[in-house]
């Protein structure tokens, strides 16, 4: 009988050392792994890749790892907000490094490193200081960057309602990158709101095939 | 007191660039209120790059759900007929230029359509999201922003100082003041505010505006 | 009020011109255009390419235009049946076009043109015969070979069923190459075995956003 | 009459290699066989190319739904717990290196593992559907094949003659007469059918084999 459910978050992330990469779902306060990212802040590991849509913010999602100072380098979209953040601060402090991707750079980056592509040619970023340094081509008359896929060692993800096999649905924005980071990582750690039997998700409306996920553990609805 | 339209006229006027059945992207900051200003009986479906299409109204106060929240972080319902999705597909979907059109806010736009509205250099960090992928995705692009800085100085420049988003990408410019179309030729205004002159703009214009033969005033 | 819905199938087909490039969905006898097909072959235009994942086979699908004598070309992964085919014998006797696609690379260059990729690596086809001509590249010591994406004029799928802004839902095996076709051509025609009212479909499980659909046809669930 | 295993007992000996828990795609063939020889208690769960995880088995007569096919076309279920995605979805899985193996019909394997197995070319057309990309994608490629052609001649070959559907990707060669490793230094016989003698499989084998230290006969 495969049964992929864990009896916590802190033994879902149990083996997660320093200097590993890690991909954190989420975006804005919609979809974070926050049990994951508690056992994983409790767990004090450091010296972390983060590869997460923001940097965290509100003491939510990777702001706990940023302010605990877990973090080594961050590859984002979005790391600063309105207000400012602690890993803002971190970073113009020289304390940890950024690498800047446009958001549909990074889904896409993420779902090749899932998929096995190699590399693709996007518009995004052309003419831009986001293009410099990147490899440029012109197809069908029009201007292109090289980009390649990345890949993490351990995906931590929130999903709605999972099953022991680990297939997942997810609920609204909530979606968001969870579905391409379980894809991309060695090991893919869902915390799910419900934990069904198998066979309870309808086939046609899985969004997560198990295939992509190894551990899953069920944290309930956030209060 | 200062004149020109104010945030929510701003919205209205870029408002009226949509069209029965358009299916587009707002961006933070003014094009988020251009979700209040749409005709009443017009069909246009909202897409919400983390992945709604068909973004509706806000909940009612009490009814808002965590997991149902907009780019700004703002609770969202969405619209019967909607669909949702992952980043990725949602992306695949912008890049793939399936948007009709996206509105979004510039720190500068340049002569020849540049846009920079990421990073404002002297704060040493920036927030791409999805700005640069809606840039070479949507089939249009509108910018919506105040025509000049706190300080008064030409948002609308011969050549962006601030880093870009995009070259050569902004098709329709809304401002406080005016409604500028970034033409082959460079820069053309189309309409001004009530109560301002072409000479005005121009003067608050880093750029040379050529004047539409249809030059009218802006209407909301 | 947005309403995307066709009197018919020869409606729907109405403008499709000779010479047009056409997509058409389905995987053996599943998810086959069927009543799209046929009132292409009513209309009776020539000289079209068709990309697909077979050739047709049994009077079905592409079998039906191959036998009218109205392809010129096909891109497929599986031209040649167990049976011996209409199209292999027009293909033996030089009368039709062939450009053979491995299966996932075809899928990901329909995905590619759907959704903007200018090209991307894969290691399918290294060191075989479709790899020739191809430019290869050797990322992180593995070899790859660039692919480009595939657009059509037309996408004719089938779906099981549809909303009148266009969302679709697929059942079983039927759903294959739909929903990235449907984002691959300037014009995208889907039947339908069951048209309902917008609002009906439930908005997680919709598999083809509206946007990507431009025309929608019902076309009842076949006997 | 010709000896060793039947096409039967070549999948059962196939699915040996099954493990628990593993994810696994058949091709066309003597591997879609091997559906039907999954030891009773093991969890597989069967990947079908065109977008199904969680092959089931075929439904009983009269229940066959059009639109719940195999590759082969062939009328299938699904199990409980089981996924359905496009095949572009589905395509990403299996390039994506997440199936645990994948279990495939030959014309031809060499010494080094290349594998031909989707054109004949007197025919003049082939088909290559999803093997191209399972070869490359499957984390373990074992090939199930008779091991001679009909006229003799051995289909394990020192260079193949036939087009490739893949470089260096084999595995495992289970044939009617024999299990064959592809080893970084050549092929080796790990197991020989009731009957046979190592000799004799070389005899029938176009390139060089050597013996494994463990060197047993087939249990089926």
């Amino acid at each position: 009988m495969v049964n992929k459910c864990y009896p916590s978050a802190t033994a879902a992330v149990g083996d997660i050392g320093d200097g590993a990469t890690i991909m954190f779902g989420g975006f804005g306060f919609c979809g974070i792994p926050d049990r994951l990212i508690e056992a994983l802040a409790r767990r004090g590991v450091k010296n972390l890749t983060g590869i997460s849509n923001n940097c965290g913010l509100g003491g939510r999602g990777v702001d706990i790892l940023v302010r605990n100072r877990q973090i080594r380098k961050m590859v984002a979209t979005f790391p600063a907000q309105r207000e400012r953040t602690p890993f803002e601060e971190q970073y113009l402090a020289g304390q940890v490094e950024l690498e800047l991707v446009p958001q549909g750079t990074f889904a896409e980056r993420i779902r090749a490193g899932g998929a096995g592509v190699g590399g693709f040619y996007t518009r995004t970023g052309v003419g831009t200081p986001l293009a410099e340094g990147k490899e440029r081509r012109v197809i069908a008359g029009e201007e292109y960057v090289l980009e390649f896929p990345l890949r993490a060692d351990f995906a931590l993800i929130h999903a709605y309602r999972g099953d022991p096999y680990g297939n997942l649905i997810y609920r609204g924005t909530a979606r968001n990158f969870g579905p391409e980071m379980a894809t991309a990582a060695d090991v893919t750690i869902a915390e799910v709101e419900e934990l069904v039997e198998v066979g309870e998700l309808n086939p046609e409306a899985v969004i997560t095939p198990g295939i992509y996920v190894d551990r899953i553990v069920a944290v309930g609805r956030a209060p | 007191m200062r004149g020109g339209l104010t945030r929510q006229e701003i919205a209205k006027r870029a408002a009226q660039e949509l069209r029965e059945g358009m299916y587009v992207n707002l961006g933070m900051g003014i094009p988020t209120l251009v979700t209040r200003c749409i005709p009443t009986g017009l069909t246009v479906f909202l897409q919400s790059e983390h992945g709604i299409l068909g973004l509706g109204p806000p909940p009612p106060p009490g009814q808002e759900d965590p997991d149902f929240a907009d780019a700004s972080r703002m609770p969202v319902t969405v619209i019967p007929g909607a669909s949702l999705f992952s980043s990725a597909e949602s992306f695949a979907m912008i890049r793939g230029r399936h948007l009709d059109m996206t509105i979004l806010g510039a720190f500068q736009v340049s002569a020849r359509g540049d846009l920079a509205n990421w990073m404002v250099p002297e704060r040493g960090v920036g927030s791409i999201g999805g700005a640069m992928d809606l840039v070479y995705g949507a089939r249009r692009v509108v910018v919506t922003m105040e025509h000049v800085t706190k300080d008064g100085n030409p948002r609308i420049v011969e050549r962006c100082s601030y880093p870009l988003t995009g070259r050569e990408c902004v098709d329709l410019i809304v401002t406080d003041l005016a409604v500028i179309e970034v033409g082959n030729d460079g820069l053309v205004l189309k309409e001004v505010a009530p109560g301002e002159t072409p000479q005005e703009v121009q003067a608050k214009t880093g750029a040379k505006l050529a004047l539409s033969p249809e030059l009218r005033e802006i209407r909301v």
